[in-house]
């Protein structure tokens, strides 16, 4: 899932890969591939992940990991950072998701009663990157889908996903609804339906395996 | 010849009174200016209502505010590190209101250039847009951000010079650079503080006018250093 | 590694269009992008809209494009020493439309943050609140002053790095890392241009996202100089 | 006149010098004050003018002037600049004038039909600098006072000057109207009123003179 993600990022992109799996997508990255990497804590150009015994205590990405910079990395303050988001100069965020709606609308802030420590920087990634791709489980830690006719938790943002990356399936985000572009290896096409909470639109002839 | 504004943390710290709004710079540990919230714990100011990021972690920074008591209110985006925090907010023992990131950014940074707020589309058909007043631009809606400033911020600096000209290293930048403009009384604190010309003109990333006192740290204490997870 | 972005000057101002609004960094001579203007002005793009702090003087800068006849309409700030944009003024043949000074600032960076405007007091009992939306904020009224962005910005840039990160020169900064955010095509002209790493990361005053092209400047021409009145 | 609008300039205080006349002052300023100055197009801490022979090409002050740096000066964008004017950090500025009410309005950018060329940076100055002074002649060239009832002109800022430095006179603004502070040395009481638009208050006893 995190490989086939990686291979989003395209020469030349801005790139924010938002806390927890999206983050890892970078370990699958092309060196050859010129990107930039932003953390909205105020960092374009995101070098390598350090261990606790090299890392720079002021240096860190908006997940609390200590990285590094490389040659043409930027510092900025928090309101740069953002306009750099809300401006149009974002190509891509990478997002984790509670649920996501077959209009593309996500919910990934808050369980209203369980779990609601604030919304961070992610509203802003969500509304106002070029594109938004999720990268999640295809179901939660119950069993129950993530994708869904519409979401039941708050938003972060309305219409905003183009594609779904999971352990089981590619799915884009489509004006007639979620269709099936890629399926995992050695996945079942009945157990990526079933674990679906919403009409899943397959492709004409055979599906690509990732 | 420009005027000297380094003062000792003692006298900065007990310029603020019960009840004021303070800022504090930082996201999680690079930035926070950990020393000047020490001596505000151990001045005990009450009642207070604090402007940060986040409430970093348990036994640090803002935590050592909530554990005495002295919050009455955190301005907000995230607070999920800091389960005392949680707890209070849902014990309804300090109240808190979250901003997204971008937006307590904005928020301050407009306080900071003496506007009254803004105009933004972020969170319009989300639930934080709820309360907020809805202007027409255009012929499409915007929501009215107001601008936050406070009576005091608290910046941690790289290097300052004695006029008050600082520089953050990093991603210890962050919030600091806004806060610095946006309170009636802003001290920093830094880790090493130069003479008049010590930052080159060009280099410096808050200018001294911005800044009333600059209180120098001395050796930099456990809570800056690393956190091994 | 990061992507490349230097590209000659031609090709660069060739992807402007007729009609287009462009952005000019500068206040006076230093941070105008006079080697830009002149390729502008050299292609001959017409019916522009052209946001400057100033008009320059006569015979530099903007007014070789209101020579040229390529200038719609001006936005700015003060036209006062360039004689030939008050006559057009005068005589209909451009139109202007004046702002504060740093509330023209204001709306460029609110165009480059993504915002949709901003609510200010400045100018409400003055003639420039003719004809804006008026908020009410907390029982007070604002004036709703709207973002600015354009098509391209031009900045003139001390040093850049063919990433794009930007430094600027002393006054020579002013308008340029505000027009750098606001831009959808940001053409930026370097005295020197270094290889990734040759600004040190704390130094950088524009970021490279926000860039879309560098251009390198060989020798310095006339018009950059000191103008000895 | 201008040496003593410059006793104005107390010790701490971040002051803005605007064109013409103003600028001026700076000459006598006493070195042994400890001030900032600041010009609107990004510089806190102005230091010497400069010929042209020893200026910097990227240094200049608002008003075009070649100026040099200070110890401690410091470079910022034009929209910090005016987040200083508009934030409350700027403790004073002294101002040209067109006009000067008797309430204290300002109007010194605009003459319709005459002179237009815009308000530059003056509008944030008048209405936001926590003291507002005017340095101007006490009439203008065809002899007509500048201190009014009313402004003619369109207003600059209203009821923003506290005080107004001439080449005849000192003049507070008052909640009661204009107050003569100081006379010129060798100017006579009689010409300073003929020469002010507007009811001017005498202070009881001598008439200190600078």
């Amino acid at each position: 899932m995190l490989a086939r993600a990686a291979r989003e990022i395209g020469p030349g992109l801005v790139v924010n890969l938002g806390i927890g799996l999206p983050t890892k997508v970078v370990d699958h990255l092309d060196d050859s591939i010129p990107v930039c990497l932003h953390t909205e804590n105020g960092l374009t150009g995101i070098g390598a992940s350090l261990p606790f015994e090299q890392a720079d205590r002021n240096l860190i990405d908006a997940g609390g990991a200590y990285v590094s910079t490389i040659p043409g990395s930027a510092f900025c303050d928090s309101a740069t950072s953002f306009a750099l988001v809300r401006g149009g100069r974002l190509d891509l965020t990478m997002l984790g998701a509670f649920e996501v709606a077959e209009n593309g609308d996500l919910a990934n802030w808050k369980i209203p009663g369980k779990f609601s420590p604030g919304a961070g920087g992610g509203i802003e990634l969500a509304q106002k990157a070029r594109r938004v791709v999720v990268i999640s489980t295809h179901v939660d830690r119950a069993g129950n889908p993530k994708l869904l006719n519409a979401c039941s938790l708050p938003l972060t943002a309305k219409s905003c996903v183009a594609r779904v990356y999971t352990d089981m399936a590619v799915v884009d985000v489509t004006p007639e609804g979620f269709a099936l572009r890629e399926i995992a290896e050695g996945v079942p096409l009945s157990d990526v339906v079933a674990a679906t909470g919403a009409r899943l639109n397959l492709p004409a002839g055979e599906i690509p395996v990732f | 010849m420009l005027p000297d504004k380094t003062t000792s943390m003692e006298e900065a710290v007990a310029r603020i009174g019960n009840g004021a709004t303070i800022m504090l710079g930082g996201f999680g540990v690079p930035g926070t200016p950990f020393s000047l919230i020490r001596e505000l714990t151990r001045q005990g100011q009450t009642d207070l209502i604090i402007v940060k990021n986040d409430a970093n972690e348990t036994g640090m920074g803002v935590d050592h505010l909530l554990a005495n008591g002295q919050v009455r209110k955190l301005i907000t985006t995230h607070i999920g590190l800091n389960r005392r925090a949680i707890d209070m907010l849902n014990a309804a023992e300090i109240e808190v209101e979250f901003c997204a990131q971008g937006i307590l950014a904005e928020r301050i940074r407009a306080g900071g250039a003496g506007l009254k707020g803004f105009l933004t589309d972020i969170g319009i058909d989300t639930e934080l847009a709820t309360g907020k007043q809805v202007v027409e631009i255009d012929g499409t809606p915007a929501l009215v951000e107001t601008a936050l400033r406070a009576d005091v911020a608290f910046v941690h600096a790289d290097r300052a010079d004695s006029f008050g000209n600082l520089c953050y290293a990093a991603t210890a930048r962050n919030f600091n650079p806004l806060m610095a403009m946006a309170a009636d009384l802003v001290i920093a604190e830094a880790e090493t503080v130069l003479p008049p010309g010590g930052i080159a003109a060009d280099a410096v990333h808050t200018p001294g006018p911005f800044v009333d006192h600059v209180v120098m740290l001395g050796e930099i204490g456990e809570e800056y250093q690393v956190v091994r997870r």
